[in-house]
């Protein structure tokens, strides 16, 4: 006979508020096989978790419901805790009887009913419980890195320095990422360059790290401790392990006038190119679609001028694959695009026009002109001529905050890089004035605070609350027409340049991405973390991490300590040979199997296999379904394919869900 | 025995026993279907002539398909069981065969055996047969085997029966029998003499010829084992010969259970299936179709005999006519004792 | 300190089985009760690890159970976090709410969805819907019809019962 | 023009397979009768007409036993010979192990002379494959597809209450022989799920709410394997027109991924398959 013991939370007055858990234990306590029931104001403290662990010594408990949080907050907790005692931890179950009852309803009869029925469900479940053994998997000590901006570099650099092996990917032709492209950085004003290019150098040179740049992730198959993954080397039409980056190639291209990326349009590169001076690898790229010899099949000026012969106008993209055991992934973030063909879709500002304006730009741009390695070698100089801009009006919140016409969220980092812009512009334009449109300052940081206050009260930058309404040029000015909504007036400033802080909005190609790795996305395709407090770094994929921008707008300190905290977890995983997994695995009933094979067939991870049941004559007596227990993870797809039931997957058997169903409505 | 003449048409009989205080059961066609139900009017019965046989037995009126024999709920952490009742209803099944009606006769031994089954026994003897004769019995029926005829009233409370004239004669073998016949006033209550059976001699020259049951029951006990029965590895276990047949009443129970309500429910089955003997360790005695259908056989014409004297077939015809794969249980029996099947 | 409020009282209240997959909708449904979003009780949630998990005769049963309707809900495709599972579903489906309706079952009874773990305020809308919308059909007469028939327990409620310790 | 008993005669000669499994005159008028013919003599008893409606395929499968180390020749009509190919798409059997004896077919009947659904929508004559053809091919004939679909039309003008209540009135006759399952040549399972009793996914009584799990159940186990061989149908005594159910399912299943049970024996099953861009409208 089942001894159940019921458990039910007040999660102090979250779940208690409302409803009545002592009437849901009262209630627990009348059900069938249930020999305890009790509530309490915490469960999860430590006097809740000694209170369960005596009560099943006590009454010689078979199994437990907890009613309390979501089994994703706090199974793991009260499994650990029932183990402690004799009892098997996959012989307790929860009822989530505050994200999905509490939280979500407020009629308290109704909500304390609920209550009622869910742990009678769980009950019945855990009933049907049985005893499992984790499974134990080996683990392959060797992580990937995807993303070679700040975030990733850190997190390579601390796994690598933890004396693990790290594969890390970049998409671009060099690593460094937006951070790369920073002048100077907040709230310390010293050079971003100066303090990344060290790291990026390591990156490369370190012993444990294997760099691919101008590589992407192509598939992704397998699980924690045991990823295979296929990367996509995209040919870069110069052989690396020749190329001594002497940028002879650059020179001698004829084609000169194309936008360079890395400064943002502002500046102009070769087809074949080192993205900046800087780059790591130091070794260039063909452009492809714009190099002279791919359009026209005549040319090969920079074949011609390599005394290396490093030029391979016939190399191909490269597929390679790799086995790791953890992934980190950091790809970072994109500039929200006002410009007429935005990449999501969103109208845009038409009235700020629509970013066509060149003396209109965005704060990426501003620091591409700040910056000393910049298109105007540090010099504040506008876009259209060249004029040293006396007026700046800086906009804060373009897309972001603005659920009409880009995002709802906020970006985070722009008020302080903003606060930063105007003092950077101070600084080299002693005489010049800047102004700030915001809807609110958001400077919550160590120094953070001080540091706007530095640029408003220090370097004279004119805070003006309120959105701008329209830009438009009149002769050699823009005019800003916008709110201050302290004075209450409308505003209109003449100005040389606009700087549009614009959203930090995710990449643009990181859904399919996700999918590959079986990540999760919010709707802003911002990734998913396990959970938003107590799991930052992890994802619902097992083994699987997030550092910086992919997860949400982040700063470098910010996006530095994720990266550091996903090398943790990595180097934590890495630190044990086996791994320990949930045995949520199906099985085959081999006597009432028939072989259809559509299991086989319908396997997400091709974990089953047909197996020869044979005599003892070794005569066949018919072939079945076999499922490779270290393969599966536990869908259950094959079960419902399986017409005679012969399959059975353990934690979600057949008889568990049979038994909830059967005593939903009672 | 007696023999009392009946006034009007076999309708206006149905007509006379629906103002009467029984429930009437009678041959209908609902649905595209054969059966004896319940009725509500004479003119949705079908008459003898329109049917020989319904394609469903009578039988499930008194030993339903699936009925309820007992139950259970769990209060608290108490488990209640409950007794369920039959109640006493008094009904009357009319447009039987001699067959279906002989087939009561035989089953009766065994819901009367060593238990009483109560829920049998309490329809059972609220119930009247009436049965009519058989004028046109087809290519499958074979009741003479059994000592049954198309006139036989074995089994019957009232047999109908027409003379060489077309009068409707009640031949009346059971006290219920009479109780019933006489608050009919269609039926005259003297006794007439035998009208005779003319119609029913030339009906029984047409069928198939008697089976030499002590042969075949001589076979079956010396040829458990034997080759014969591979014949019946094309049986596809259907189990229609079985739920078809008059004489069959295998169950099975079953607990339905609801979270804290429970009902045990009897269930027809079917030695047909394998799952009817399959044991609870995997192995299964009758593990081939043609072990089964041996088993039908050896049940119908050994040991129900060997146990009540009795053969557990009637010669309905039913599982012949509907067999898909024609399994003929006359030729099966005929031939396994090297006769001649003569249909 | 009672901030609960008393909702709003209808002749029928249907009961509603969600059978959703761990990682998107039961991860969703759990960030909208994180988000405080508020949403009909009627809903009872059977949580499954992936909508390729969830047979038909789930539903069948759970219509046996007293339910007036059924949610079935997962991963967006792609989205799968078993990569494929959702795809299986959805042809199943496809076919099986086609019998359902060829037998006469309302299929409005039978709703599908894709709630991802970051749309808890889809999920609170959808239950809501669903919710309604099957309070707007009533009762499952037409099953319960047949399955009170099935299970003839009350027509015997008078009866005693002896009682057994066990 | 080889003769049916030509052909099993010598394939018994040459000892090519181990037995031929055909038709043979049945005990009633109007019904024949399967036979296993194991000699060159039995061959001669073989006979295909217009009454050889059984779908002799169900003879392959394992609890039969019929397949060996040598192959089994059968005698099929085009019908029969889709269903070959559902049972080596579903790891049944294996094409080498089945001699196919086609015989053309004009459309059969039962015994009581009534054509057979599946034949009025049938323009196939002959099997797309076959080892041995017993007669002359038969000229092609034109049949309408729609046909095939035609009677579910009547299903259209009805409101889901009247259907409910046609199929309930069908449902209630169902005895629970399970006479239609075993009649399936493709219910090959090892274990029916109705027979599963932990959990028991269908009551096994005879209310209305249990047959309706029942055929709710076989019907969509049978969705995108079901050829329309109509054998279950000709097996419910109690006129159940399960015919409707398969055919429904054979009708969504072709529209809405295009496939048809049983034309490819490579073909991967339906329901063990998917599309990334399946229909989904019905989803929210």
């Amino acid at each position: 006979m089942a001894r159940i013991g019921v458990f039910v939370c007040h999660c102090g007055e979250n779940i208690g508020r409302t409803v009545d858990c002592s009437v849901v234990a009262k209630e627990s306590a009348k059900l069938r096989d249930v020999v305890y029931s009790v509530d309490y104001k915490y469960m999860c403290s430590d006097p809740g978790q000694i209170m369960v662990k005596d009560a099943i010594k006590k009454h010689n408990l078979t199994g437990v419901v907890i009613a309390s949080c979501s089994p994703l907050m706090h199974e793991k907790t009260f499994r650990r805790a029932v183990q402690e005692t004799e009892l098997s931890p996959f012989l307790c179950e929860m009822a989530n009887i505050r994200e999905q009852c509490s939280w979500v309803h407020e009629d308290k009869v109704l909500a304390t009913k609920k209550a009622v029925d869910l742990v009678r469900l769980m009950v019945e479940k855990v009933k049907r419980n049985t005893p499992l053994e984790p499974i134990r998997i080996p683990v392959t000590k060797r992580a990937l890195v995807i993303g070679g901006g700040i975030a990733g570099i850190q997190a390579a650099l601390d796994i690598a320095d933890g004396n693990q092996e790290v594969v890390m990917v970049e998409k671009s032709p060099s690593i460094g990422g937006h951070m790369a492209q920073l002048s100077e950085t907040f709230p310390t004003l010293d050079c971003s360059q100066c303090i990344l290019t060290p790291k990026m150098v390591s990156a490369n040179s370190h012993k444990n790290i294997k760099l691919y740049t101008y590589t992407e992730v192509e598939s992704v198959t397998g699980y924690i401790g045991n990823f295979d993954v296929t990367l996509r080397k995209k040919a870069r039409y110069v052989d690396d392990s020749i190329c001594s980056g002497c940028g002879i190639c650059q020179e001698k291209c004829p084609q000169k006038k194309i936008s360079s990326e890395f400064n943002t349009g502002l500046g102009k590169r070769p087809a074949i190119y080192i993205p900046f001076p800087q780059a790591v690898p130091n070794i260039p790229v063909i452009d492809k679609e714009r190099c002279t010899y791919f359009k026209n099949g005549k040319c090969k000026a920079c074949e011609k001028f390599c005394d290396r012969n490093a030029i391979k106008f016939d190399q191909t993209d490269e597929f390679i694959n790799i086995k790791v055991g953890a992934i980190v992934v950091a790809t970072g973030y994109e500039m929200y695009n006002i410009g007429k063909n935005n990449k999501n879709g969103i109208k845009g500002y038409g009235e700020y026009g629509c970013g066509e304006d060149p003396d209109i730009i965005d704060s990426l741009q501003f620091e591409r002109l700040l910056s000393a390695s910049g298109p105007t070698f540090g010099e504040v100089k506008r876009p259209s001529d060249g004029k040293v801009p006396e007026t700046v009006v800086f906009l804060q919140c373009v897309g972001s905050r603005d659920k009409a016409k880009g995002m709802e969220y906020c970006s985070k980092i722009c008020c302080m890089y903003t606060a930063k812009h105007t003092m950077l512009y101070k600084h080299k334009v002693h005489h010049g004035q800047a102004f700030v449109f915001y809807l609110d300052i958001r400077a919550g940081g160590k120094n953070y605070d001080e540091f706007v206050r530095r640029a408003i009260e220090e370097d004279g930058a004119i805070y003006l609350r309120g959105r701008v309404s329209k830009i438009y040029r009149e002769g050699d000015k823009l005019i800003v027409k916008g709110a201050d909504t302290l004075s209450g007036s409308q505003v209109e400033i003449a100005a040389d340049l606009v700087v549009l802080a614009t959203a930090i909005t995710a990449q643009p190609d990181i859904v399919p991405l996700a999918q590959k790795l079986g990540v999760g996305y919010d709707k802003y395709h911002f990734l998913s973390e396990a959970h938003p407090k107590l799991k930052p770094v992890e994802t619902n994929s097992a083994g699987i991490f997030l550092a910086g921008a992919c997860q949400a707008p982040k700063d470098i300190p910010e996006s530095v300590a994720q990266a550091s905290a996903a090398a943790a977890k990595v180097l934590g995983l890495c630190s044990a040979t086996e791994l320990e997994r949930e045995p949520y695995v199906a099985k085959v009933y081999e006597s009432t199997c028939a072989g259809c094979g559509f299991c086989i067939e319908a396997c997400p991870y091709k974990a089953i296999d047909n197996k020869a049941i044979v005599n003892r004559q070794g005569k066949l007596i018919k072939n079945v379904a076999y499922i490779n227990q270290g393969l599966c993870q536990g869908c259950g797809t094959c079960l419902s394919v399986c017409r005679s039931k012969s399959i059975d997957l353990a934690g979600f058997t057949d008889e568990q869900i049979f038994s909830e169903i059967n005593s939903l409505f009672v | 025995m007696k023999i009392f003449k009946i006034t009007g048409t076999y309708k206006d009989l149905v007509e006379t026993l629906l103002s009467l205080d029984y429930k009437v059961i009678a041959p209908v066609n609902r649905n595209k279907l054969t059966r004896f139900d319940f009725i509500n009017s004479a003119d949705e019965v079908l008459s003898p002539d329109e049917v020989l046989n319904t394609v469903r037995p009578a039988k499930e009126h008194l030993f339903p398909m699936t009925e309820t024999v007992a139950r259970f709920s769990y209060e608290g952490k108490k488990l209640r069981i409950g007794d369920v009742e039959v109640p006493e209803e008094k009904s009357v099944i009319i447009g039987l065969r001699p067959c279906d009606a002989a087939a009561f006769d035989a089953i009766d031994k065994i819901f009367s055996y060593v238990y009483q089954d109560k829920f049998y026994l309490t329809r059972r003897n609220n119930t009247t047969l009436i049965s009519v004769a058989c004028e046109h019995p087809d290519n499958a029926c074979f009741c003479t085997s059994f000592g049954i005829s198309p006139d036989s009233a074995k089994g019957s409370d009232i047999l109908l029966k027409k003379s060489k004239d077309s009068s409707l004669f009640a031949f009346i073998s059971t006290e219920r029998g009479e109780d019933l016949a006489r608050t009919i006033n269609n039926i005259i209550p003297e006794e007439q003499p035998d009208p005779g059976r003319d119609l029913y001699e030339a009906a029984e020259k047409n069928m198939r010829a008697p089976l030499d049951l002590p042969k075949i029951k001589e076979a079956l006990n010396t040829n458990f084992e034997s080759e014969y029965w591979n014949e019946f590895s094309r049986c596809l276990g259907c189990g229609s010969c079985a739920y078809l047949c008059p004489t069959c009443h295998c169950f099975d129970i079953v607990d339905e259970v609801r979270y804290d309500k429970g009902i045990r429910k009897k269930n027809w089955d079917a030695c047909q299936f394998p799952l009817f003997t399959l044991h609870a360790s995997g192995h299964n005695p009758r593990d081939a179709q043609n072990k089964r259908y041996r088993q039908r056989l050896m049940h119908k014409f050994k040991y129900y005999h060997d146990r009540f004297d009795t053969h557990l077939c009637t010669g309905c015809g039913r599982c012949i006519r509907e067999c898909p794969v024609n399994i003929d249980i006359y030729e099966a029996a005929a031939e396994l004792c090297g006769c001649e099947a003569n249909i | 300190m009672s901030q609960h409020k008393e909702t709003i009282k209808h002749d029928f209240e249907p009961n509603i089985v969600a059978f959703v997959c761990n990682w998107c909708t039961y991860t969703g449904a759990d960030l909208a009760g994180t988000s405080r979003l508020k949403y009909e009780p009627n809903v009872r949630i059977i949580r499954l690890p992936c909508t390729g998990r969830i047979d038909y005769n789930l539903l069948l049963k759970a219509f046996e159970s007293g339910a007036d309707g059924v949610l079935v809900s997962g991963c967006h495709p792609n989205d799968c976090h078993y990569n494929l599972g959702n795809f299986h579903a959805r042809r199943r489906f496809t076919v099986f709410r086609q019998l359902l309706d060829f037998v006469g079952i309302d299929i409005r009874r039978i709703q599908f969805a894709w709630v991802s773990a970051a749309e808890g305020a889809k999920w609170a809308q959808l239950v809501t819907q669903v919710t309604n919308e099957v309070r707007e059909l009533g009762p499952f007469t037409n099953y319960k019809r047949i399955s009170e028939l099935s299970f003839p327990y009350k027509e015997l409620e008078p009866e005693p019962l002896e009682e057994v310790t066990a | 023009m080889e003769t049916l008993q030509n052909i099993a005669q010598g394939l018994l000669e040459r000892g090519d397979v181990s037995m031929v499994i055909g038709y043979t005159p049945g005990t009633i008028p109007g019904k024949t009768k399967t036979i296993f013919a194991r000699t060159p003599e039995a061959a001669q008893k073989l006979t295909f007409n217009e009454n050889c409606v059984n779908n002799l395929s169900i003879y392959l499968t394992r609890q039969y036993g019929n397949i060996g180390e040598k192959p089994v020749a059968l005698v099929v009509k085009a019908c029969d010979a889709r269903t070959v190919n559902v049972l080596i798409q579903e790891n049944q059997l294996k094409r080498e192990q089945v001699y196919l004896i086609a015989v053309p077919c004009n459309g059969v009947k039962d015994e009581h002379g009534v054509e057979q659904g599946k034949c009025k929508s049938c323009a196939q004559r002959v099997p797309k494959d076959y080892d041995a053809l017993a007669g002359e091919t038969p000229a092609p004939v034109e049949i309408d597809p729609t046909l095939r679909f035609k009677a579910l039309e009547q299903f259209d003008a009805m409101s889901p209450d009247e259907r409910w209540e046609f199929w309930m009135k069908e449902f209630e006759k169902c005895v629970k022989c399970y006479a239609c399952r075993q009649a399936c040549p493709l219910c090959y399972c090892e274990r029916c799920i109705t027979d599963k009793t932990t959990p028991r996914w269908i009551e096994p009584d005879t209310s209305t709410a249990a047959n309706l799990s029942w055929h709710i159940t076989r019907a969509f186990h049978l969705a995108g394997r079901c050829i329309g061989c109509g054998e279950c149908e000709r097996a419910c005594h109690q006129n159940i027109p399960l015919g409707l159910l398969n055919r429904k399912m054979a009708k969504e299943v072709f529209d809405n991924f295009g496939y048809r049970a049983g034309e490819s024996a490579e073909a991967k099953p339906v329901f063990a398959d998917f599309r990334y861009d399946d229909k989904e409208e019905f989803i929210r």
